[in-house]
């Protein structure tokens, strides 16, 4: 798998505590009616790209994230309160003047190769992750700020930064920058791709190419994050954590018993399951930005504010949520997601309304229509075209886009749909060959909004790529955003991001879908699963299966 | 060996055992299939009135009703609609596929077949090594050239089926040029353009008929394999198999979406194979 | 012992059939055939195709075929009656009550196995022998119907042995467990003559030892080698029986009087062989065919000293690569004079050569050393395009008449591309082809028919049209008549014969029928292993031959009793 | 033996050459492809070491030689996308294919026999019926009849898992979805060449010997019948293994079809070239193998 398949996402962990109101439903109440029993095999089936490395330093992906979420843990977690918690680290302080901050270690802790946790381990995971050679890129933009490390005592870690970074904590409870064993770190990258080694309640054993990876229990875990419900091993033996890219197949295994937990659900299947009481849903909306059409301004006929919101309001995309999706998301009109707590829900500009639509091309001067239908001014038609990555968008948000085609179609919109492998739509993309572009993006905290819409963003990369697909060039807001990164006090922050997000909305240069889907499907047998609420991943540390 | 070459071996032996021309029920099957194939392919509307593409969210994941004869999909679009309309597409692929294989078979056995001894061997090594690739690795190596879609998909099936065409029609060429009646014509003194434009290429080409239409059918499905897989059509175009494969989503809660299109896929590919043995077993060639 | 079947016991009859009807799906294919065979003792059932003596023998085995429905007063297999047995019952009375002996053992034996296998089967199910005694039988029996080092053929596939071997291991097959009755069904028409004689031996031995033979054949000289009673069969009906000198000597019934006729051996040239009146085979009109018959005396000076050769073949050597590797010698220093108006007939067996030298002939090939002069030109070693203008002197046809029309064409596309050389037709070609027509005595209702749908005799009649389209000199015939039925032969051969003194044509008659080539062969060349071994005067050749393989042949040839 | 081989050299040189010089069509940087394609950040110092690493800079005929040098030596590079060897991981997959591709291939065969058997001993009615069976189950694509395979077995009787899972049972349906189309192929063949063999004279002769129905179906017509279907099994393997590509992506199977679609999506050109490869060799060795069975069955001087 090339990195970033399945998802492109840079997760930084951006905002602590902050203003966090326990609105997080990634959790799910363990069941109280029964005493949890060890032993068993849970088998695990994954609709994402089976990654090709299992170190989540390399590269870093969803995929990667959600099995090293197994045998992998950081220093830090989150709660579901949204604060920081302890977890391989159990105490953790800042220098007043932010440029430093040292880690206690927890004691006795020892990777599942012998080699014991220290503040040396801790140093040769970050080496490892700002090396080259290892190829990070979601772990290396995250520790970005980390200039050197310093092992103050075999059990004390300190940190030195280039500049204040009040999001450290959340970048270091991600998967992507966990521990690993720093013995098995100094094999090569082939052989620690296949088996890294890490300090969780599993590890890996055995990895079947295209089929399987099978993880076992660590029964020297002592134990999890400080939210985890118990403490000691796991109560599973192993798991089987195998691969099945076809959503039908993998929703008929759950169904027949041969998988019990699966992930990317598709919405009928989740709706049907909730009839059942063989199967539960556990739905983990993912941090970061919102799903959402980022509408080319850069470039006729979206530069044309009148045009954008023309199609804003020409797309009916409260229907086709309620159709596709069956009530198991909930229509944005953010940019961020849910889970942001400094997100901000303007439903007044992003209501379907053909009619304003109307008036606003025949405003912006696209008067007349041709013998299709669709709307023309000076001869060129209004075209939409709209790369779809066949890798980033599921089914149903694919046919969303149909949906959203056929409704500004009434309008006269010729929306062109052109689904494309991964690597057309990147070459699209960096070919500015496009009108209207999905694309997920996955980062904790409101900084978000700053990678997305800053004008920095318009610049490629040497390989074409950049962030700011909706090519907003807006001075104002640039300065917004900038001026909340450096802000820490919480009250002068959420109020520039609120007006930063105001004055985007207000541009209509984005179309905000739903959160980012995290569905995940499991056989009523399984007790205690729950997503961790750092990126949503599900930890089968406190799981069990019921007889 | 080709899926071509066998279904055409298989053809040529209903011929042998042809017991007069009564038609049989699977043939009038086939051509009330195809009939329809045409008149769906042609005039559409003639058979679904709506708009193929025209979504209604409020009624989408119906099952087949008197409203909806094939029930609808998750938008709402009407799948008899869809069907009917994606016949167009179908046979356009269809036909321009067994086109391409035809035209490279075609220039491949008859300069095998033509040219000489030399010749006809260079081109058998290729065919030979061309068959190493079975059908869809061929297609998918195209693809993986030329990127998905509909027309590459198309290129890529035809390519793929056109070694097949070419070993038929040397063979067929070779038979022809050895049979006793190109020999009979030469005794009658008839000049080698005669005997190329009389004789030998009749009834080379007569034979091709039956041929496209075992062809068109097979192309059918090869391409709408690729569309399944997402490399041919995309939706949401009314193609049958790029139907299929949005359907395959839909598996558990809306068996009609898949269902549907896979059954015309296979009518169409039956009623090719019942037409092309029909011709066979009528035509005019000995 | 007569074939009329007895109507007291007949405790010496292997097969008793009385009031034998088989039909197949509503149309009658036998009725009323009544016959005896007697131990020791062979019929013979004679017909032509189509005329039911196969169904009827293949009755006595319970095998006149999937949806046959077989009704006799009487039907009795060596003394018990086999009316109404269940399949059961069947398969333990075939192979051990009767015997079958099918033509060419090629196909007749299951090519993928063992002849020993083969002739096993037979044993194995019916005696509870142990593979050592069934091997030791099987070597015996192959022995015994003359098989050569039968150990080592045992082990042999029926391909990888001669066609009389073959013969003989299923004739051995047949009678491995000693039948009381032995069909055999055309068991020496695929063979060459020679060893067609022998096989007839083999059979004749048989009889001897006390089997009863029902023999089954389109040929009456074959039959009158070793038939005790003949019964005549057509269109399902015994026409005529009795003893076989009888039948021979004193046909009564007009189809058994046309069979007779029909055949060519010591019939002196010219003689009509078929009825010109009441064949109603023939499709022309009797009137058409007379008018030529008179208009033809002269065409062919009997006396004449030295005609004028119209082709010559001088030293023509022909080799093909076989395909295991190495050289074929299949025309090796060939050379013959065909004279103006006269026929040469080539004669040979399987393998001699003969149709290589035809080919060599119409330079559809070109020989290795030699030539081929027409009329005096050179008709082998010159381009094709210089020889095409030599083309129209000489036509062709052939034993498979049906494949060498383009399976396109209609009878009238046939004979007007033939007419026209393959270029626009007008009214005159029009006429032509109905002129043609009449010289073979083919209604013109036939124009729009493919040859697919005419009958052998009818397609045959189409080729000689077509190769007299464009006046030849020079007509090639490559086994023209082998494919035929004997009276079908007869008429074909008649008209070969009336146009040939009605045109002046000459032939080069090539058949492995000796009495066919005798018939019709003014001089007749004799091929083995590619070579000419003797040539000369047919009278004289047939009369006194002076090659000792020549004698071979001419002995081996079934003749009727003088 | 021996022109076999040398034949089956040089089809796989060609195979190679065709390959290699067919991805260059591929536009693109290789480079930027190894590293992750244009979606990757990757640094213009990071594509010219990968250049180097891979000789992308090298001329194209000192990659071909190259290219062949490492193949005649089991080299088959390096997966751009998976990051590691070709070779080991193709060869981790093939199990699992050619399981899959005869297991079919046998279940094929008894489907096809058991039906052509069967038609030919109930008169017209059964012949007709099997016909049909056998021309639809011929048309049938594999991802419509894994599907329905699946809704019937899996989601209504609920007695076969819909994913492959290890062991016999998970093998059923993917087995049964290749070999269904197949059988309807080789069960026209069988039928056609069995009829032939029932209506030939070596058959009259040995009823004529007392051999019953079933014997005369399986000592003499058996071998007659299986002959122009064992010549049909190269192709057959041919196609199976086409059919592998969907059958392994819907039965959530490993193997070697689901590598080859996976790296067709992600154009991880080596991948593709290595499965193109071993599937010719497969093919070769395959049609080695049924002219040998073929030759064992028909010791006659082959033509075709």
């Amino acid at each position: 798998m090339r990195q970033r398949a399945s998802t492109l996402l840079i997760a930084l962990a951006a905002v602590s505590a902050l203003g966090l109101t326990g609105c997080s439903p990634a959790s799910v109440t363990p069941s109280a009616s029964s005493t949890p029993v060890s032993g068993g095999t849970l088998t695990y089936a994954s609709g994402d790209a089976e990654p090709s490395c299992l170190d989540p330093h390399v590269g870093g992906n969803y995929p990667q994230a959600l099995i090293a979420t197994q045998y992998l843990e950081s220093l830090v977690s989150r709660n579901d309160k949204g604060a920081i918690i302890p977890w391989l680290a159990t105490s953790w302080k800042e220098s007043a003047d932010g440029l430093t901050w040292d880690f206690t270690l927890r004691d006795g802790v020892t990777f599942t190769d012998g080699t014991p946790f220290d503040a040396a381990a801790v140093q040769a995971n970050i080496a490892h992750v700002q090396d080259p050679a290892t190829g990070s890129s979601t772990g290396y933009l995250a520790l970005q700020k980390i200039t050197s490390t310093e092992a103050v005592s075999p059990q004390v870690v300190r940190l030195h930064l280039s500049a204040p970074d009040s999001a450290l904590l959340e970048s270091l409870s991600q998967v992507w920058v966990a521990m690993e064993s720093p013995t098995a770190l100094k094999r090569t990258q082939d052989e620690n791709c296949a088996s890294p080694v890490g300090t969780g309640p599993f590890m890996v054993t055995k990895w079947v190419k295209q089929d399987s990876v099978t993880l076992v229990r660590n029964d020297d875990y002592t134990q999890g994050p400080a939210d985890s419900a118990h403490t000691g091993p796991a109560y599973l033996d192993s798991i089987v954590w195998k691969f099945i890219p076809d959503s039908a197949s993998r929703y008929a295994a759950l169904q027949s018993g041969q998988v019990d937990v699966i992930d990317n659900a598709q919405p009928d299947t989740i709706v049907q399951a909730e009839k059942s009481d063989q199967i539960a849903h556990l739905d983990a909306p993912r941090p970061g930005a919102s799903n959402r059409i980022e509408l080319n301004s850069g470039k006729a006929p979206f530069n044309d504010p009148l045009v954008r919101e023309a199609f804003i309001r020409s797309a009916n995309i409260d229907a086709a949520v309620k159709s596709l999706f069956f009530d198991t998301t909930k229509r944005s009109t953010s940019a961020l997601s849910s889970a942001e707590a400094l997100a901000v829900s303007r439903p007044d500009l992003f209501g379907y309304d053909p009619d304003q639509a109307n008036q606003l091309l025949d405003a912006a001067g696209w008067t007349k229509r041709d013998a299709d239908g669709f709307r023309v001014k000076d001869g060129k038609r209004l075209t939409v075209v709209f790369p779809v990555s066949t890798n980033q968008s599921i089914p149903a948000e694919q046919s969303l886009f149909e949906q959203l085609q056929a409704t500004a179609k009434q309008t006269g919109f010729d929306v062109q749909l052109t689904p494309m492998d991964l690597s057309s739509w990147y070459g699209a993309l960096a070919a500015n060959d496009y009108n209207a572009v999905s694309a997920p993006y996955t980062k904790v905290g409101p900084d978000v909004l700053r990678i997305l819409y800053h004008s920095d963003g318009i610049t490629p990369a040497p390989s074409g790529y950049f962030a700011n697909l909706a090519q907003v060039d807006d001075p104002k807001l640039d300065a917004l955003l900038t001026q909340a990164a450096k802000t820490s006090d919480p009250d002068a922050r959420a109020d520039l991001y609120t007006k930063a997000q105001n004055r985007l909305l207000e541009g209509f240069y984005l179309l905000p879908l739903y959160d980012q889907q995290n569905h995940y499907l499991y056989r009523t047998t399984v007790k205690g699963l729950r997503a961790l609420p750092t990126v949503s991943t599900p930890t089968f540390y406190d799981a069990w299966l019921a007889a | 060996m080709s899926e071509l070459e066998v279904q055409a071996t298989l053809s040529r032996g209903e011929r042998s055992r042809s017991r007069g021309r009564r038609v049989t029920p699977f043939e009038v099957l086939a051509v009330v299939v195809a009939l329809f194939l045409l008149v769906a392919g042609l005039l559409p509307g003639l058979l679904a009135p709506g708009d193929p593409l025209g979504i209604d969210p409020a009624a989408a994941f119906q099952p087949p009703s008197p409203a909806h004869w094939f029930g609808t999909d998750e938008s709402g679009r009407d799948i008899w609609t869809r069907v009917v309309h994606g016949a167009g597409t179908s046979l356009v692929i269809g036909f321009a596929a067994t086109a391409i294989g035809l035209g490279v078979g075609l220039v491949l056995g008859t300069i095998a077949g033509m040219l000489g001894p030399a010749v006809d061997f260079s081109v058998n090594r290729l065919l030979e090594v061309l068959f190493a690739f079975p059908g869809l690795l061929l297609a998918l190596l195209f693809i993986l050239i030329f990127g998905p879609g509909v027309w590459t998909a198309t290129v890529a099936v035809g390519l793929s089926a056109s070694p097949g065409y070419a070993r038929i029609i040397r063979g067929q060429l070779l038979a022809v040029r050895r049979s006793s009646f190109v020999e009979a014509a030469t005794v009658l003194g008839r000049t080698r353009r005669q005997l190329l434009l009389r004789h030998i290429l009749p009834n080379t080409l007569a034979p091709l008929f039956v041929l496209g239409t075992l062809g068109v059918g097979q192309a059918i499905v090869w391409a709408s394999a690729l569309s399944y897989l997402g490399l041919g059509a995309q939706p949401p175009a009314a193609e049958w198999g790029a139907m299929l494969s949005a359907g395959r989503t839909y598996l558990t809660t809306a068996w009609w979406m898949s269902f549907f299109p896979g059954l015309v896929i296979v009518l169409t590919a039956v009623a090719a194979t019942v037409l092309g043995r029909a011709i066979e077993r009528r035509a005019r060639y000995a | 012992m007569s074939a009329e079947p007895n109507t007291g016991d007949a405790p010496s009859a292997v097969a008793r059939v009385l009031n034998l009807s088989v039909v197949f799906g509503g149309t009658p294919v036998v009725s009323g055939v009544s016959f005896d065979v007697s131990a020791g003792r062979c019929l013979a059932l004679v017909g032509e195709s189509g005329s039911g003596k196969s169904v009827t023998a293949r009755s006595l085995l319970g095998l006149a075929g999937a949806g046959a429905r077989v009704e006799a007063d009487a039907l009795a297999v060596a003394g018990s009656s086999v009316l109404g047995l269940s399949e059961r019952a069947w398969r333990r009375r075939r192979g051990k009550d009767v015997g079958l002996v099918l033509q060419d053992a090629l196909v007749s034996l299951d090519p993928l196995r063992p002849v020993g296998r083969e002739v096993a089967d037979s044993l194995r199910l019916h005696m509870p022998l142990d593979a050592v005694a069934r091997q030791a039988r099987v070597r015996e029996l192959l022995a015994a119907v003359g098989l050569p080092d039968a150990g080592e053929r045992m082990r042999q596939r029926s391909g990888e042995l001669s066609g009389g071997q073959r013969q003989r291991a299923l004739i051995a097959a047949a009678i491995a467990l000693d039948p009381p009755l032995l069909i055999a069904d055309e068991p020496t028409t695929a063979l060459d003559v020679t060893v067609q004689a022998q096989i007839l031996d083999l059979l004749e031995n048989l009889k001897a030892a006390g089997t009863g033979i029902l023999l089954i054949s389109h040929d009456l000289a074959v039959v009158s080698r070793i038939a005790d009673d003949i019964a005549v069969m057509a269109e399902g009906r015994i026409v005529e029986s009795g003893p076989a000198v009888r039948v021979l000597a004193a046909p009564t019934h007009p189809i058994t009087q046309r069979m007779l006729a029909a055949i060519p051996a010591d019939k002196p040239r010219h003689t009509a062989l078929a009825p010109t009146s009441t064949d109603t085979r023939v499709v022309g009109s009797g009137r058409n065919r007379s008018a030529i018959a008179t208009t033809t005396n002269d065409s062919r000076g009997e006396t004449g000293g030295a005609r004028e050769v119209v082709l010559e073949a001088r030293g023509l050597v022909k080799s093909f690569r076989r395909p295991g590797g190495g050289q074929f010698l299949a025309v090796d220093d060939v050379s013959f004079r065909l004279e103006r108006g006269t026929t040469l007939g080539i004669v040979g067996e399987s393998g001699s050569g003969k149709t290589t030298t035809a080919r060599l002939a119409l330079a559809l090939t070109a020989p290795d050393a030699g030539e081929v002069r027409l009329l005096g030109h050179p008709f082998t070693g010159i381009p094709e395009n210089e020889r095409r203008a030599l083309r129209p002197a000489i036509g062709a046809i052939y034993q498979d008449a049906l494949g060498s029309f383009d399976p396109r064409f209609t009878v009238q596309d046939i004979l007007l591309d033939a007419v026209t050389g393959g270029r626009r037709s007008g009214p005159a070609a029009s006429a032509r082809v109905r002129e043609l027509l009449d010289a073979v005595a083919l209604p013109a209702t036939l124009l729009g028919r493919r040859p697919l749908s005419l009958s052998g005799g009818q397609r045959q009649r189409v080729g000689i049209a077509r190769a007299l389209a464009a006046r030849p000199d020079v007509l090639v015939c490559d086994e023209p008549v082998s494919a035929l039925d004997v009276t079908v032969q007869a008429q074909v051969l008649d008209l070969l014969d009336e146009l040939q003194r009605e045109r002046g044509l000459s032939l080069l008659f090539i058949s492995h029928d000796l009495g066919v080539v005798q018939h019709m062969s003014d001089r007749v060349a004799v091929m083995q292993n590619g070579c000419i071994v003797e040539t000369g005067e047919a009278s004289a050749v047939f009369a006194d031959p002076r090659h000792p393989y020549t004698a071979q042949l001419l002995a081996a040839v079934p003749l009727l009793p003088a | 033996m021996l022109v076999h081989s040398a034949g089956g050299l040089f089809v796989l040189w060609a195979v190679a050459t065709l390959t290699f010089f067919a991805v260059r069509l591929i536009p693109g940087d290789p480079a930027q492809a190894v590293l992750g394609g244009p979606g990757s950040q990757a640094s213009p110092e990071a594509l010219a070491a990968v250049r180097a690493e891979y000789g992308f800079d090298q001329p194209l005929l000192v990659q071909y030689l190259r290219e062949l040098g490492r193949l005649a030596t089991g080299d088959l590079g390096r997966s751009y996308a998976l990051n590691m060897d070709v070779a080991p991981l193709l060869l981790a997959q093939l199990g699992g294919t050619l399981l899959l591709a005869l297991l079919a291939l046998a279940v094929a065969w008894l489907l096809a026999l058991a039906l052509a058997t069967w038609s030919t001993l109930g008169g017209k009615t059964a012949w007709a019926v099997g016909s049909g069976i056998e021309i639809t189950a011929a048309a049938l694509p594999h991802f419509w009849l894994a599907t329905a395979l699946i809704i019937l077995f899996s989601t209504w009787l609920g007695v076969l898992p819909p994913i492959s899972t290890p062991g016999p049972v998970g093998l059923v349906l993917p087995v049964l979805t290749l070999a269904v189309p197949l059988a309807g192929f080789l069960g026209q063949i069988m039928r056609e060449s069995f009829q032939a063999a029932l209506e030939s004279p070596f058959v009259l002769s040995a009823r004529a010997r007392g051999e019953g129905e079933l014997g005369i179906r399986f000592v003499h017509v058996l071998r007659h019948a299986a002959l122009p279907a064992v010549n049909l099994s190269g192709w057959a393997f041919g196609s199976l293994i086409s059919g592998a590509v969907v059958v392994e992506t819907i039965f959530a199977r490993p193997g070697l079809g689901r590598t080859l679609l996976n790296a067709v999506t992600l154009r991880d050109v080596p991948v593709v070239i290595g499965v193109v490869l071993i599937v010719a060799l497969a093919y070769i060795l395959m049609t080695l193998v049924t002219d040998l069975a073929g030759a064992l069955l028909d010791p006659r001087g082959r033509t075709a």
